[in-house]
């Protein structure tokens, strides 16, 4: 219980950096680390205490191994989750460089051609 | 397998695989990649038409992807509703690429733009299909991706900067739903909607499920442009060119946004009477805020995303009712505005491809020289001002006759204030865009090139022709089995998963 | 000033090491990707490796370098040829009836390099789209930024 | 657990540094090394194909950002209801965290999930996919669809990445732009 709010407060940081900083590097690391505690949250959800990783070996029977394992559904779907990540950043990343190179800045109060 | 369940995973694969040999080939050849994107999603749009069909021949079709049953494995489902939205966003998108034929040309790098919009139109139909919870979150990315980049395609600065708001805040509101999806997990352990509507049922309403409720009303809210959550619409829908912005107005704040709502709300957590009044609440004030901010625009564009928001307030108002034919109003409702605003931005886009403005002041007169352009553009505001016979007036009557049979009279009398003003709005833009004396300086203004004039034309006789949907028999057939599909609430997943095990 | 840098590459001890260490890199992809279904990493870990190497070279000895290995028509081909595949291996699973099917009827004996059906050949499948995928970002965001201190009316 | 909660403490800590320090480079060195610590962390719970993943990953994304804001002038201004907002944002924090505190006792504790699908995973994974690596056997073979669907994300932002950069968006109507797609 505790962890999971260290882990929300963890989101919130990055919510917070995304509402308040003015700046467009700013914003997308905001928008990481929210990604970040998302991903994390959900493997701490998945997680069993004194468990093992979801890898079988050779030399143990499956049955006891599978009764020892933490979750790999959560495992399975972080992936894919860090990889939808990236993929974010990487099109925030390029369409920030666009912008910096229209505006010469990645100050969002001087990026202010629309009203809103 | 029942019959007709084959055909569920064509709607990810068709166009999946269409914007991969675009990528290849369309470099190449500029014809290739209009050909692809045109009969792609014309085959979409056949395929939606035979999911109709079989639903109402079957049923409630499930498909275990890998044959693996679910939750072990990924199900779809196709019911009533999810045949309804695939009829709306295919035909949409068809009609949106046969006239992106045209009007694209002024753009470089045609054959990415098809790319992008077959990867949209496949993230969209992948959300729609599925019965998953995460792997409706990662077709909700697609669709999103694409749309962050169909936004800023014509890589101007006011592009950029749009394409940056609605990337961020459509980003964060993607994050508050895999926040609620994880929780989700940890409290039911599954990740399959109709099993975890089983165990929700079940528990009943605790404490988790009210936040998940409130992550889900803030995520998809932003997703949809809900009032409080709508700062990105009025910047990012005029910015994309203007196929896009009728496909983002028409159906992606829609499949993005309202199914995903509706149906998790509806039919995985379970409908009660304080999300009732959330929705309702939200409902109205969005309808209004938005038609009193359309009203002092002066970009024909941005007047229209006003707009936009507006109407989805009516969708949620009707959904929020939480009676049968308040659901029927709101999906039809949902239906017919992605018809008519589609239309009417694709109007736009036609004018500001003959003008080369879009500032109402300095168009008018034009309908002289573009008939076309006019009387379909004439044919979209009277439908979404709701005037008789027009299918917009069908659907708003639905919505209020609806809000007066559940005793709501301040929302009814809401809609219909929100729909004067509506009128009012369309009035200015058909006296000063269209009618009156022509403007100096438009003497040589042409009429569309011919797929923009099809394709607009089309739209516009189906706005016409939406009354005929409330007829006995195709209403049926088409908008009760999507209403009823939202009505069963929870009792859907049970009947979900006693199929898949057979 | 910075695309003579990049033009040039780094110093000769970058280089030496980089000569020596992409190769390493790029094998320790490979076999992350071939190995994903016996132990961790996986088509897209590995994937991600093969294009790090690249991007090592291309940091170490200039973009001229990298490009001529890889260039920009091939990154693109690589990158839907991966895609198209991953979606025909998804496809082939009708010919079993289900999309996505696991086709094989022989898994394998466990523990093999060629066994788990599918598995291994999505993962190939990953590793090329994803390997290609990351390198053509950043090649392009790199260009880009080469683009545009060249030329400042833009 | 107790270096779960120093790793989570300085993960806090490296996020508050990465967003309010005023040099963006720094700030993205310090996101970078919120990233390696997650990768720790990832490790600590035992799930070593995450790990992995999000080491390359980061390593990706921070050459990527760094590429971004080299050399860049660093402005900071505070718009003119600055206080306001801060105080409403601050506000908006603190309910969610004061909701969830409440929520969080609801869910199955920490260490103890109750994992009723991923029982199945574990107990028939191997003898159903062959795949000794079970969350290969979850993403390729149970739910590949979702994996089909991560690579189409990646695919989308690489060929909208491709479609930003052109040099020229529109062609003006009577000009000519050599080089078809605008690069």
């Amino acid at each position: 219980m505790v962890v999971y709010v260290l882990c929300l407060m963890f989101f919130l940081v990055g919510i917070y950096c995304i509402l308040r900083k003015r700046n467009i590097i700013k914003i997308i690391v905001g928008v990481i680390i929210s990604e970040y505690a998302v991903n994390l949250f959900f493997l701490l959800v998945g997680y069993k205490s004194s468990g093992r990783s979801p890898i079988l070996c050779s030399d143990r029977d499956v049955q006891y191994m599978a009764a020892h394992m933490v979750d790999p559904l959560p495992q399975a779907v972080v992936l894919t989750s860090i990889v939808i990540g990236l993929a974010t950043t990487a099109l925030l990343v390029a369409i920030a460089m666009r912008i910096y190179g229209k505006y010469r800045t990645f100050d969002i109060t001087k990026i202010r051609e629309l009203k809103g | 397998m029942k019959p007709g369940a084959l055909i569920i995973p064509l709607f990810v694969a068709i166009p999946l695989a269409g914007a991969f040999i675009n990528s290849v080939i369309g470099k190449k050849n500029k014809a290739i990649s209009d050909i692809i994107g045109v009969v792609i999603t014309a085959v979409l749009v056949v395929l939606s038409l035979l999911s109709v069909y079989y639903v109402n021949q079957s049923g409630l079709i499930p498909y275990s992807v890998g044959s693996w049953k679910p939750p072990v494995g990924i199900g779809l489902v196709l019911d009533g509703l999810s045949s309804f939205m695939l009829v709306t966003v295919n035909i949409v998108a068809f009609l949106i690429a046969l006239y992106s034929v045209n009007y694209m040309e002024r753009f470089t790098a045609k054959f990415r733009f098809f790319t992008l919009f077959l990867l949209m139109v496949a993230g969209m139909n992948g959300v729609v299909i599925t019965g998953d919870i995460f792997n409706l979150f990662v077709f909700l990315e697609i669709a999103s991706v694409a749309s962050y980049a169909l936004v800023a395609f014509g890589t101007e600065k006011h592009e950029l900067e749009a394409a940056f708001k609605y990337a961020v805040m459509s980003t964060v509101g993607s994050l508050f739903i895999l926040l609620g999806i994880v929780l989700l997990y940890s409290y039911t352990s599954t990740l399959n909607m109709a099993d975890m509507a089983v165990v929700i049922s079940k528990s009943g309403f605790s404490n988790i499920i009210i936040f998940v409720t409130v992550l889900f009303i803030m995520g998809f809210g932003l997703k949809a442009a809900l009032v409080p959550f709508h700062a990105w619409l009025p910047d990012a829908h005029p910015s994309a060119p203007a196929p896009i912005s009728a496909m983002l107005s028409g159906v992606l704040i829609k499949s993005l946004g309202v199914y995903t709502l509706c149906r998790i709300i509806y039919n995985v957590i379970g409908m009660n009477v304080v999300i009732s009044e959330v929705l309702l609440f939200l409902g109205a004030v969005s309808m209004v805020i938005g038609v009193f901010l359309a009203i002092g625009q002066w970009d024909f564009k941005r007047l229209l995303a006003y707009h936009s928001i507006s109407q989805i307030g009516y969708v949620i108002l009707g959904i929020g009712l939480w009676t049968p034919l308040g659901i029927l109003g709101g999906l039809f409702h949902l239906l017919n505005h992605s018809l008519f605003k589609s239309l009417l931005f694709l109007n736009s886009g036609a004018v500001e491809h003959a003008t080369g403005t879009r500032d109402l002041k300095q168009m008018g007169g034009i309908s002289e020289k573009m008939p076309v352009t006019s009387g379909t553009g004439l044919v979209a505001s009277m439908s979404i001002a709701g005037i008789p016979p027009f299918n917009g007036f069908w659907s708003k009557l639905i919505i209020i006759v609806a809000a007066v049979q559940a005793n709501r009279y301040g929302y009814a009398f809401w809609a219909v204030l929100a729909s004067v003003m509506t009128l009012a709005s369309f009035m200015k833009v058909m006296k000063y865009g269209f009618y009156g004396k022509l403007r100096a300086g438009l003497e040589s203004v042409k009429e569309a090139p011919f797929y923009m004039q099809l394709s607009m034309v089309i739209l516009a006789l189906l706005c016409v022709s939406g009354g005929i949907l409330l007829l006995p028999e195709l209403r049926a057939m088409f908008l009760d089995s999507a209403q009823t599909a939202l009505s069963q609430g929870t009792g859907m997943a049970a009947s979900i998963l006693n199929m898949v095990k057979i | 000033m910075a695309s003579k840098e990049h033009g040039a590459g780094m110093s000769l001890i970058v280089k030496t090491v980089t000569r020596f260490t992409v190769g390493l890199i790029m094998l320790y992809g490979i076999y992350i990707v071939t190995h994903g279904h016996i132990s961790p990493g996986g088509g897209f870990a590995g994937g991600v490796i093969i294009a790090l190497s690249f991007i090592h070279l291309m940091l170490a000895y200039g973009k001229e370098a990298a490009l001529s290995k890889a260039g920009k028509k091939t990154i693109s081909l690589f990158e839907s040829a991966g895609a198209l595949m991953f979606l025909t291996i998804a496809l082939l699973g009708y010919t079993g009836g289900y999309f996505f099917l696991n086709f094989f009827k022989d898994k394998g004996k466990p523990f093999e390099l060629l066994s788990a059906g599918i598995i291994p050949l999505c993962n190939v499948a990953i590793c090329l789209k994803v390997g290609a995928g990351m390198f053509a970002i950043f090649v392009v965001l790199i260009l880009f930024k080469l683009n545009f201190e060249d030329d400042k009316r833009d | 657990m107790v270096e779960l909660y120093i790793l989570l403490i300085f993960m806090i800590i490296g996020a508050i540094v990465a967003i309010e320090v005023k040099d963006l480079l720094s700030s993205v060195v310090a996101v970078g090394a919120v990233g390696l610590a997650l990768s720790m962390t990832f490790l600590v719970l035992k799930a070593p194909d995450v790990a992995i993943t999000q080491l390359v990953v980061e390593i990706l994304a921070l050459i990527i950002l760094i590429r971004a804001t080299l050399k860049v002038d660093l402005p900071f201004s505070t718009t003119g209801r600055w206080f306001l907002n801060t105080v409403i944002t601050i506000a908006f924090i603190g309910v969610l965290l004061l909701i969830s505190l409440r929520c969080f006792s609801e869910l199955p504790a920490f260490g103890y999930p109750i994992m009723r699908v991923a029982g199945t995973y574990l107990r028939d994974g191997l003898a159903r996919t062959g795949a000794t690596n079970l969350v290969a056997s979850v993403i390729l073979d149970f739910r590949a669809y979702d994996t089909l669907g991560e690579a189409t994300v990646l695919f989308t932002a690489v060929i909208g990445v491709l479609a930003l950069v052109r040099r020229v968006g529109r062609i003006k109507p009577g000009e000519k732009v050599e080089g078809e797609n605008g690069q």
